[in-house]
């Protein structure tokens, strides 16, 4: 099994989700979180100040696969993530050892 | 360039006032005394001793009662203008966060544009005096004044001027009014709409569409002189059509936000905070004891008390009507659309509500939330993306309420009927050409909408560069 | 089968005033004059010449303090209408984001079902006429109206239906009182209670149940025809505390949120939002102007500067001695126990307001602020669960107010003590026991609380489908 | 030890009202009837019949009239009471949450000591009476009371105390008056200032030193006597500028909050609720009706709606003229500035409210609009932290209003210009070393400023052990 | 070392905080994330309109044990946040290569 | 390449971003979690009542590094975060197989 995380631009998970949903990904857990990266903040100003904002809202995505599954869910997710534009975001790889499901105690992928 | 144009015209109506000329000391509004006046007048009797300053009129017996109504009409002011921050309130809360920094900015400076155009050329425009009785325009001048000689003071600041209020609670009462057309059509258009641009719009639209059909009926004008006079209270089809057209026209020239409708469904955008939307709607409701307990133009205690208790039940039932509406039709009662009953039955009440029973008070608002909670549905099946259902309320429970009157009521009667459609569809047409003209010129030389971007990730970012509640973690856009 | 029930329920009280009678001319309420009439009766001297139409009082002497009194009271209902708002603001921001939708909902509906039921019976019940002076019950008659002849008109919208308003004036201002009673008691059934079921609770609650025992005093009934008449200025007892014994009713039968108590501890739920709580209580504040300045019945300006005076000190030195108990007894300052202070304060002085010194007046509400922090305490010891402290605001400080009328001020003595007494208990009793057969009946037939999944999950999705806040991230249930 | 005192301290205030004494029947506050009170005794002409007691003055002619006023008064002193809302909402939403029950506690607490202690000594330092006339300090004794026989009920509750109000009016008026100078400090100090410590600075402003000033003119002191009388209609100075006075003070002391100016540049801590920020200008702006209304001493209509007028234009015109000023010089238009600049030409015009024309008015309200931006920015660069905008928007728009009645308007002149420097000048010295020296020594006392640690994990939790918004996710302390 | 990063139901983190301290797990962190699986989300509606809220409020609970503690902490969470019904969520657990106290630069189980 | 997680103190997140970008770390996501620990909460009182907040606010940052640049940022984030104080938090190193820059599609160490 691997861990698949993807940063992506906000505005692109619903399509993200479908992709999944389309290769049978049936499970994923989502959160927002700021990124900072080559895409530069914006500049904002309150009170005739002005500052920088670094982190930009992103959402990550997380979700755990069987290993055979796992480049077809990082294509379908770059494909649907992508729009060419600076700060399109990441997939990072993980390895994991064991998955449980809590409500039946299955284990491995039959858990996911 | 563009922008320096921008600050330009925003910049001349607050120096404007300079190049005030003072207005002639006849009176411009007295005029426009509605079919109510016997009353008022009763209570300034005709052989009232002549007075020749402000301390004489003081020691004069008619200077109570004309204390009481003016004060009342004061306070209507008051009530009026703190419907700006029910609409601000209403607007944002049914709006996304990421646009509320460009929503308040928009209905906090409505009020402020509105006020100063009024006095730079609106008010001299809607009350053009009696030389221009019957017509279809006319207009009194630049600048608001009361000249500067004891008798020009005593013609505008004593019951020789009004019977319920001097010139300047006048002018006051109605540069209130006035600014709630333009902030009308903001919450239609939010979301959307180029900041620079919107304002340019309500700028001409409150200084100059809103005035001209406003003259037609309270100016003394055509429809006003009609046989069958057109009737329109407080402004169902004055001020809330009016606004709901030049919302229409504005949709309609924008089209909807992005994601509204997606592959032919509509998909709801909710607004982003209930507690604003419930404020906003119960400080308009207060604001409506002004709005319509003003438009008696006195304090007058049979009329206003009359008018207040019509107001209110005409609200109670809008409210339960709509929530029961929604109830039913969509399964869950709505918070929503509750709201926008209130706001229905008291657009629908504005236009009759010195002429209406309780009982019929009570129906004219229950029908008003029921056709609400149809319409905000309807628009969205037409694909017209009006995020705070401004169109249902204020255009289309506007004309409902302006039909009641020749349905309900002291005036009901075909007759009547035929004079509120004439008066519905001349300023339905004026104000929906006017605002669609206006629109589309704007849209032609700077841009009406913002980028997908933009829009994508908010106006507030985008045209103020400031988010609504930096301390928060908002999810994502939608 | 069920929710149909509900909603013919529902919809009648929006329908029914198509079935309205015309009540008599008979001035219903005018009997209710109260004590302080001697000085009102003054101003609108007895040798007042006849007038037989509208226009012929406009003409009259007594005209311009008929209209300024007039005036005062339509601002006074307006006032209180604003207390709405301020219930709604207090009641969602001392409950979870997860129920805001639902509180507001409720709040937004009550004050709507409670114009229309008082226009349908509450009015006529409460202020029966003279016919039932010293009884337990009458009633007027369905519907509300002024009469279409000259004469009834003149008979309800002058001086001769009361000194201090007309008619209609009266009927607003009462009605706007009337919703208040209910809305007590959804504050402390918040987060668990289902929302049709308290719908209807409050309906027949504010058309039923507070209208009887207003009557017992304010509508000359029994308790104003004791030898020591007990006297309730504006509604310590009358008012607050009748919403309370329903809120009592109300949380004993439906027992504390889940996750309040335990394990044997009390396990405090925060609300949500400490600036809508603020927001609340300074609009129940300011509402307070026409609650208590309202219920002099004229704008007297001798009792009313002296009723605001009161109120106003009152209301300050409950808010100083709530925050220095908590401080004390807390060792921190707690802004919700400040805030309850205020309105404790508020209540307290009530019953009084017209009879206090300054001084009085400061010590009744000093005395409530600290009350009201122990009885939130004890409350919570004895597991008796009221998310917004409504029980110990405004059912115990509602008797404390009422006592102090005999304790403090003009009316201080031994037998106006019993009075006081009297009406505590008889109006207690009979609250109570209609309120817990209602709540118990309702529970039986539709039930009163929402599962314990909805109830988890929030009653906004449980109940309406909406969020309050869809933008922003939320903590996982408490 | 030091909380013991702190207790005590405050307990105090809520138990003096015990210990006063009844107030002289003398009208402490008649005497500082300004300049126009030549209408409002026309109003109540000099051969009206004597009346004896309050019934008879029911029945006399000029009862009427008085109970106009009175009303007006009773509503403006309300209008002022919501400033505190006002105040309250915009500090907090300009403020970060994670101090936002300590800014909502402050604000709270503030109307409530202020109205206290103007009971017990505020209002007899700064309405001393005649024998005070010309001087710099007068008191008439603790405590407020209208007296117990009927003669000096007569004296102080009708129109034999002043034209425009009764005692108890006049008391509750001024008494909302005084609270708003202490909540200006609380604005400025915000986000850092120990509670206790800050509770009692404003005790002490509010009890001691905002009377001594305003004792200076309204009270009939020496500025009053001036050849060319310093002119302060509503107290562009006398409530602003010393509020502000204050606040420069407590800045001083206190310094800037961690982080605001890093390594020599200024970093912005954006306020964490726009629409509370909004919400708080609008009803100030609402609550200045009666604060310069109010100002009038009567609901004379001709001055009543003069200032209602130049009111309304100058807040439009502060915030056009602030929202441009924003949008040319930092590339977007500025929401918190646009609001600042509402203010500003509110604070800006209360000086000379009833002196202008709507010309006059909107320039003046325009030019403080400008002002506010650029002091604002100004003040930043020098390092004086001002989290909301106090300091520019009261201290420097007052001195700007108390200058411009010089400028323009009807007493426009070389010899009015110095008195108003004279104004400004003493007015500025006296209050601003009696707030530094207060501060300094509550620093050397009891300490001003919470730890580090606390001011990083924020107030709320430090001083309070509560949440603003426990529901919700915030992002990390700034 | 082992990461343990449980999906939870938001209303179980009391109890499977207090089993886990129970086993002597003195640290995690925990965040608030959106979960997509088998358990549907709910239909809301808004002004007339119907629309399905895909994502349900889950609680994440993140926690590095060593190796020899993974099962008993797997375990223990398993226990507390079973309720038997769709949704209760899924662990993971996943390799760690060190870990560090940042107070005490301490590395390794140490550090936990 | 090498996943840092690095749970620190909320306010030191600009200090530990600059030391980051002084070391050329160009990328990286960061989200609020809550922290349980030896660092104690506190107690709050709400009407009467007190309770414990045991859930600290802090500050979760992930990068995702190449092998050989691991150990600078570790020692980066231990060095700017540090205060000394308990509560300050951990670091933790999970290996990563593979990395996917969405915008270029480019994969391993080039993606970061
Ligand atoms: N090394 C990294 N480790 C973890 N997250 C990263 C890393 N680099 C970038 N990110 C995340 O990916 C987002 C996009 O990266 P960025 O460099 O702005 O653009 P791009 O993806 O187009 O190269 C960042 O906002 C950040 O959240
Ligand atoms: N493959 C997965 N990867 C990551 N998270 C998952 C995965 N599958 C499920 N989840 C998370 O677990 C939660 C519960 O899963 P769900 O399928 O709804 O029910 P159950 O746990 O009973 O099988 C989801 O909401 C999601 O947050
Ligand atoms: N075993 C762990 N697994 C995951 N996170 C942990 C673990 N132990 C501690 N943490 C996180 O580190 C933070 C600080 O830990 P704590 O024990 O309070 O202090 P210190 O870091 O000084 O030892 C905690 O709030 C928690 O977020």
């Amino acid at each position: 099994m691997k861990k698949i995380e993807a940063i992506i631009k906000p505005f692109k998970l619903e399509e993200v989700k479908d992709a999944l949903a389309e290769i049978g990904v049936t499970g994923m857990t989502v959160s927002e979180v700021k990124g900072f990266g080559r895409q530069k903040g914006h500049t904002e100003i309150y009170r005739g100040s002005e500052y920088t904002v670094d982190f930009l809202p992103k959402i990550k995505i997380e979700l755990v696969v069987p290993d055979k599954t796992t480049d077809q869910a990082v294509a379908a997710i770059t494909k649907a993530s992508k729009t060419g534009k600076i700060g399109d975001g990441k997939i990072f790889v993980l390895p994991v050892d064991s998955a449980v499901r809590i409500r039946t105690d299955e284990t491995g992928e039959e858990a996911l | 360039m563009k922008r320096l144009i921008r600050y330009a015209l925003i910049g001349a109506f607050a120096l404007a006032p300079f190049a005030l000329q003072v207005a002639s000391a006849a009176d411009p509004a007295a005029e426009a005394a509605s079919a109510v006046t016997a009353v008022i007048e009763a209570a300034a009797p005709a052989e009232a001793p002549a007075f020749t300053d402000l301390e004489g009129f003081a020691g004069s017996p008619g200077y109570a009662t004309f204390t009481a109504n003016n004060i009342w009409m004061m306070l209507s002011a008051g009530l009026v203008f703190i419907m700006h921050l029910g609409f601000a309130s209403v607007e944002s809360g049914l709006t996304r966060s990421k646009n509320t920094v460009n929503i308040l900015f928009k209905n906090t400076l409505i009020p402020c544009i509105g006020l100063l155009t009024y006095a730079i050329c609106g008010f001299n425009l809607m009350y053009p005096g009696g030389d221009f009785a019957g017509k279809w325009f006319g207009f009194a001048g630049f600048g608001v004044s009361v000249g500067a000689d004891p008798a020009s003071q005593v013609a505008n600041l004593t019951s020789a001027y009004n019977a319920g209020y001097t010139y300047w609670t006048d002018f006051l009462f109605q540069g209130m009014f006035a600014a709630t057309a333009a902030t009308i059509v903001s919450g239609a258009v939010a979301e959307r709409v180029k900041l620079g641009t919107f304002l340019i719009f309500s700028t001409i639209f409150v200084a100059v569409c809103y005035p001209i059909t406003g003259m037609w009926k309270w100016g003394g004008g055509w429809l006003q002189a009609l046989d069958t006079p057109f009737y329109d209270f407080a402004g169902s089809t004055l001020v809330h059509s009016v606004g709901g057209w030049g919302a229409l026209a504005g949709v309609i020239v924008l089209g909807p936000r992005l994601g509204k409708f997606v592959g032919g469904r509509v998909k709801p955008i909710p607004g982003h905070s209930m507690p604003l939307a419930v404020i906003g709607v119960f400080l308009l409701w207060l604001g409506w004891f002004g709005f319509n307990g003003g438009s008696v133009l006195s304090a007058d205690p049979a009329l206003t008390s009359l008018t207040l208790m019509t107001t209110c039940l005409a609200a109670a039932a809008g409210g339960v009507g709509a929530a029961v509406t929604s109830w039913i039709l969509l399964k869950k009662p709505d918070l929503s659309m509750a709201l926008n009953g209130i706001l229905a039955g008291l657009v629908g009440i504005t236009a009759g509500a010195d002429q209406m029973s309780a009982m019929s008070a009570s129906l004219i608002g229950l029908i008003a939330g029921v056709i609400v909670v149809v319409s905000v549905i309807f628009f969205d099946k037409i694909k017209i993306d009006d995020p705070v259902g401004a169109i249902s309320v204020h255009l289309v429970c506007g004309i409902w309420g302006t039909l009641a009157v020749g349905i309900f009521g002291n005036l009901a009667g075909t007759a009547q009927i035929i004079s509120q459609l004439k008066g519905i569809v001349s300023i339905g047409v004026f104000t929906f050409a006017f605002a669609l003209v206006l629109f589309l010129v704007l849209n032609a030389v700077m841009g009406l909408r913002v980028s997908p971007e933009e829009e994508t990730e908010g106006l507030d970012l985008g045209e103020h560069g400031m988010e609504a509640y930096p301390d928060f973690t908002t999810v994502s856009p939608h």
